[in-house]
């Protein structure tokens, strides 16, 4: 039985990928995830300048809700070649995020040159406002920014697409010419608490990740994997190993798992993988290009 | 395993000194030495406390130096106290003869283990500095910076000083330096000794990176690392 | 203590109104539901012709996710007078939905005409073509339908908009005449069963409701409030008392009530309100018009 | 309460008559007669479908119709049953003497009650109609539109013959015609009767509202009802 999958070039000795935000900043960290049995991960989302990130609380948890509003903290592109030199051989995409071409390509070339096997764009942040939700809503702007880091980086691109629209077709087909879509980032959202009547987070608005969110990834993957050719890589919700095949049979190349960790650990890449297995030998499927896309109608 | 924010009404507030106060809270969750909580102060932020009783009331111990603690500090009997958690993991409980060392607010997280087994070096930069006056009496051994109070010079003078055979386990909190350097000392000495570290939390549940140590997340495989 | 609201001129025993779509295609059941405790219903979504709505599965349930599929299933306007007709004397806000101006003020004013307290304009049902989303999804129709709609009809005139949007504010003003906007509708999922290898519903995209959309629904509340000054009714997977003190303090007037009901039955209005009531109490206050839109900043 | 869709093992088809199937599966949740699961058959439609054997294994019997129920009674051992509940309320278990009466396969969702206690009236357009001969041997008075079996006429035909006091529990099931004949010639007798109505479901949870009558929802407060 073969969990390795290809994302555009890339080829991953399983779907399973650490979603940017989480666990990522520091190079120790994600050395350890990659020997937990994750493929890849991706990093933080990294811009030109350092950011300290909102004030606390910028985490609200109450199960199945968790709602971040980090703020795109992140030590800078430069002070992240430090980290990026801890990771010299293993799979890692950076994350990147900027507020138009030039930033964007910027930065690409900067990854390319520390190593990563791939940019990710964020172009999808919710709770940060110039950057990410208020790019990926504007089709010409991402449409440019892919096209211009295309340019300039020899590296697979993909583009991480906002949930918190109305078309993503539209989104999907401005952002065409990246080697592989990211869907979904978090949907905006908050928590007020009633007992000190005032919102939780610093920032008022966050995004909402983990269980809750599965339906809408997977719908996301699905619609997109229908109306395109282009591979996408699955992201929204993931606890289990049922919820990476649902991804695949929605048509996702791979899948990235980020919030589930605080809940089962570094553990779950493994749990995961062994799901999967189990469940192709049940199914006798030999190869995971057999489902991918199966349920597509 | 759910940590949604939560919050107890305060029963005491205590005056320890200048600026560290502890606070006394009604709330009855189950939580070891060496945990912590994430304390909400409404409008003012979020900062990780360790428990300094982990009984009935519960306490938080806290020298205040930033807005949320400033605030904290002047919370009153009756007020709401928000929080998250117990997150961590805890001391080792054993049954023979303690040593806790401790400097600064570090003293706070090690509070529920002083009992009568347990000696307690304590570094201060001066007299005034001291907390838990009442606990300490008799078990202490005080060093400060100006040597108003006990030896002049740091743990380390003290420790120098102790037959560390005589003890089962040795607990440490405190600055980064100090631990380090009571670390040191320990090295090629045959002893048990838990040291609790303190770095910049925001998720508390591991997933921000933020207090990560060489790929460790202290939130979630700490405070407390042994020797 | 005062657990009495006012959405525009309609004044109300409660702040809880049962949602649109659930329970309310038949007379006799939104008379149970209002002698349950709910100050009011909203009818299920009524249109010009009888649908028959989709083909079974509609539903798929795994807590904390309630897809939903029914596809605007009704009577149409005409034959829905006699369940109408049954509800003479009972607070009834009409739901209804069509596919341009006109068909909105024929229905409202249909509905009217069977003794509606108010209209509610289902801009915004996410998984039906032609309906809704793609409705709401363009401002100017929904100007002109709003605008139409008033000045055809003496009733007040809510609009419920959809949540899957990237930019709630221009949908809003879109609707600012409406009397009050109705915040949130489902949002766009769906749901792979991995052994049956296909999507369950048979439509195969259908609308996320209940509990893992409430922090998405609070946050629409707020935003609103906060930017505008228009009565807001707050929906979206609202199961507790909590619940809606949240709501209210993000700005709401008064709540609808939908999915919950299948875990909790339809005693969950006199629950709720009791729960509202001990809160009251407890917090020593007088009416819910002293925390309204407390939380915001 | 997690009415997720889940999947059994088929273990056996058996054919009852020409459009009728008895399908036995390979489900391990707890259930009582008169319950009925939503059956999804992939593809084509999810019906709702009284369980016809309550215990282990359990099965569904279905008088194929439509295009979900051609197609359900052609799975063969093996395959999967997609199905979620059960749901609904379930008939009275008495320990006395039961009548059974049923018409077509309203039969199905009363199967579990047949026993050494019961007596069944079962009416039928004719004779090859008849499901679960073996089951009603000896126990059942048949009336059959057509003459073929029995008394040629409906089951108030039947009724009329049959001392009702010598029965603690009467159940109905069948089309609502003759549930409603057999309410009426009830309703002047002093006996206890349990009625489960059929009626188009949707989503079987309580909030669709196809399923109500006079505001009660058949799929939760149903579908059993009492005279
Ligand atoms: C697991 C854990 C448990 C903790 N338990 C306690 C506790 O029980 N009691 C307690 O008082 N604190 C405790 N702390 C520390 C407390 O959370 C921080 O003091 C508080 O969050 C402010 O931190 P900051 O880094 O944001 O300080 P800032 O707001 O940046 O503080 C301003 C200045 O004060 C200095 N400063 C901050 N804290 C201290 C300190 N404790 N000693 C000396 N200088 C300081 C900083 O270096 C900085 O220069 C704990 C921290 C952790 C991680
Ligand atoms: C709680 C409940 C339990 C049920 N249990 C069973 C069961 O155990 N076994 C079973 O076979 N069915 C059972 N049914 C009925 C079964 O679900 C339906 O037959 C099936 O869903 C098709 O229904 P439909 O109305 O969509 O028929 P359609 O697809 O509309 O059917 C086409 C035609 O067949 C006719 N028809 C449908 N069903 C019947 C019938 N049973 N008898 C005579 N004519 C019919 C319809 O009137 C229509 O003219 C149950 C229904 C409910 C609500
Ligand atoms: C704490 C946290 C921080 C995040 N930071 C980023 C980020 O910097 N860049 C980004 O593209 N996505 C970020 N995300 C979004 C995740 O990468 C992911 O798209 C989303 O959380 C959905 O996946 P999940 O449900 O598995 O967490 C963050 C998510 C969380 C929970
Ligand atoms: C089964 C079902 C049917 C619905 N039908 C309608 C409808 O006809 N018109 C409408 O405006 N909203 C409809 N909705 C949306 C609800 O009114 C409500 O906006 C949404 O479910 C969120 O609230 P909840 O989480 O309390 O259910 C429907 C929802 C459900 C679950
Ligand atoms: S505080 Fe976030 S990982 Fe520890
Ligand atoms: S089937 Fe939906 S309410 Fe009964």
């Amino acid at each position: 039985m073969d969990v390795s999958c290809n994302v555009s070039s890339i080829k991953l000795k399983n779907p399973l990928i650490l979603a940017s935000g989480i666990l990522d900043e520091n190079g120790y960290t994600m050395k350890k995830i990659i020997e937990s049995g994750a493929s890849a991960v991706v990093t933080k989302s990294i811009g030109i300048e350092e950011r300290k990130g909102f004030e606390t609380p910028v985490i609200y948890e109450e199960y199945p809700y968790f709602i971040n509003a980090i703020g795109l903290s992140n030590p800078g592109i430069d002070a992240f070649a430090s980290e990026m030199n801890i990771l010299k051989g293993y799979n890692v995409i950076g994350s990147i995020f900027g507020t138009g071409p030039e930033d964007f390509s910027y930065l690409a070339m900067k990854m390319q040159e520390y190593g990563a096997i791939a940019v990710e764009l964020n172009l999808s942040c919710p709770h940060v406002k110039g950057f990410g939700l208020e790019i990926g809503s504007d089709p010409d702007l991402v449409e440019s920014i892919v096209s211009e880091v295309k340019s300039k980086v020899r590296i697979p691109v993909f583009a991480k697409l906002s949930p918190n629209t109305h078309d993503i077709i539209e989104e999907a087909k401005a952002a065409r010419k990246a080697d592989a879509l990211v869907l979904i980032n978090t949907l905006k959202a908050m928590k007020i608490d009633i007992n000190a009547r005032m919102p939780v987070l610093s920032n008022i608005y966050g995004g909402l990740s983990g269980k809750s969110i599965k339906p809408v990834g997977v719908r996301y993957v699905y619609e997109v994997s229908k109306e395109m050719n282009i591979p996408v890589i699955g992201v929204g919700g993931i606890e289990s190993y049922e919820d990476v095949i649902e991804y695949i049979m929605a048509g996702a190349s791979a899948v990235e798992i980020g919030t589930a960790i605080y809940r089962h650990g570094k553990g779950i890449f493994k749990e995961i993988n062994n799901g999967i297995l189990n469940f192709m030998k049940e199914n006798k499927i030999e190869s995971l290009s057999e489902i991918r896309g199966c349920a597509l109608r | 395993m759910c940590f949604k924010m939560r919050y107890s009404y305060i029963i005491e507030n205590v005056m320890e000194n200048e600026n560290t106060h502890t606070i006394f809270f009604d709330a009855d969750f189950n939580a070891l030495p060496g945990q912590f909580i994430m304390v909400w102060v409404p409008g003012y932020g979020e900062i990780p406390l360790s428990l300094s009783c982990t009984g009935k009331p519960k306490a938080i111990t806290i020298k205040a130096y930033n807005e949320p603690g400033m605030k904290l500090i002047n919370y009153k009997k009756g007020d709401k106290l928000f929080y998250r958690g117990p997150y961590g993991n805890h001391f080792s409980l054993v049954d023979g003869k303690k040593l806790i060392i401790a400097a600064g607010s570090g003293i706070a997280s090690m509070h529920p283990l002083i009992d009568d087994n347990s000696i307690i070096i304590e570094s201060l930069k001066r007299a005034s500095d001291i907390i838990f006056e009442k606990e300490l009496k008799g078990r202490a051994i005080f060093t400060t910076d100006d040597g108003t109070l006990g030896i002049k010079g740091h743990v380390i003078d003290a420790l120098k000083n102790v037959n560390l055979n005589d003890f089962d386990m040795i607990y440490v909190c405190g600055p980064e330096l100090m631990m380090k350097s009571v670390f040191d000392f320990l090295k090629d000495k045959n002893v048990r000794a838990e040291f609790s570290l303190e770095r910049e939390m925001k998720c508390a549940v591991g997933i921000c990176d933020s207090c990560s140590v060489s790929g460790i997340q202290l939130c979630t495989e700490g405070p407390v690392f042994t020797n």
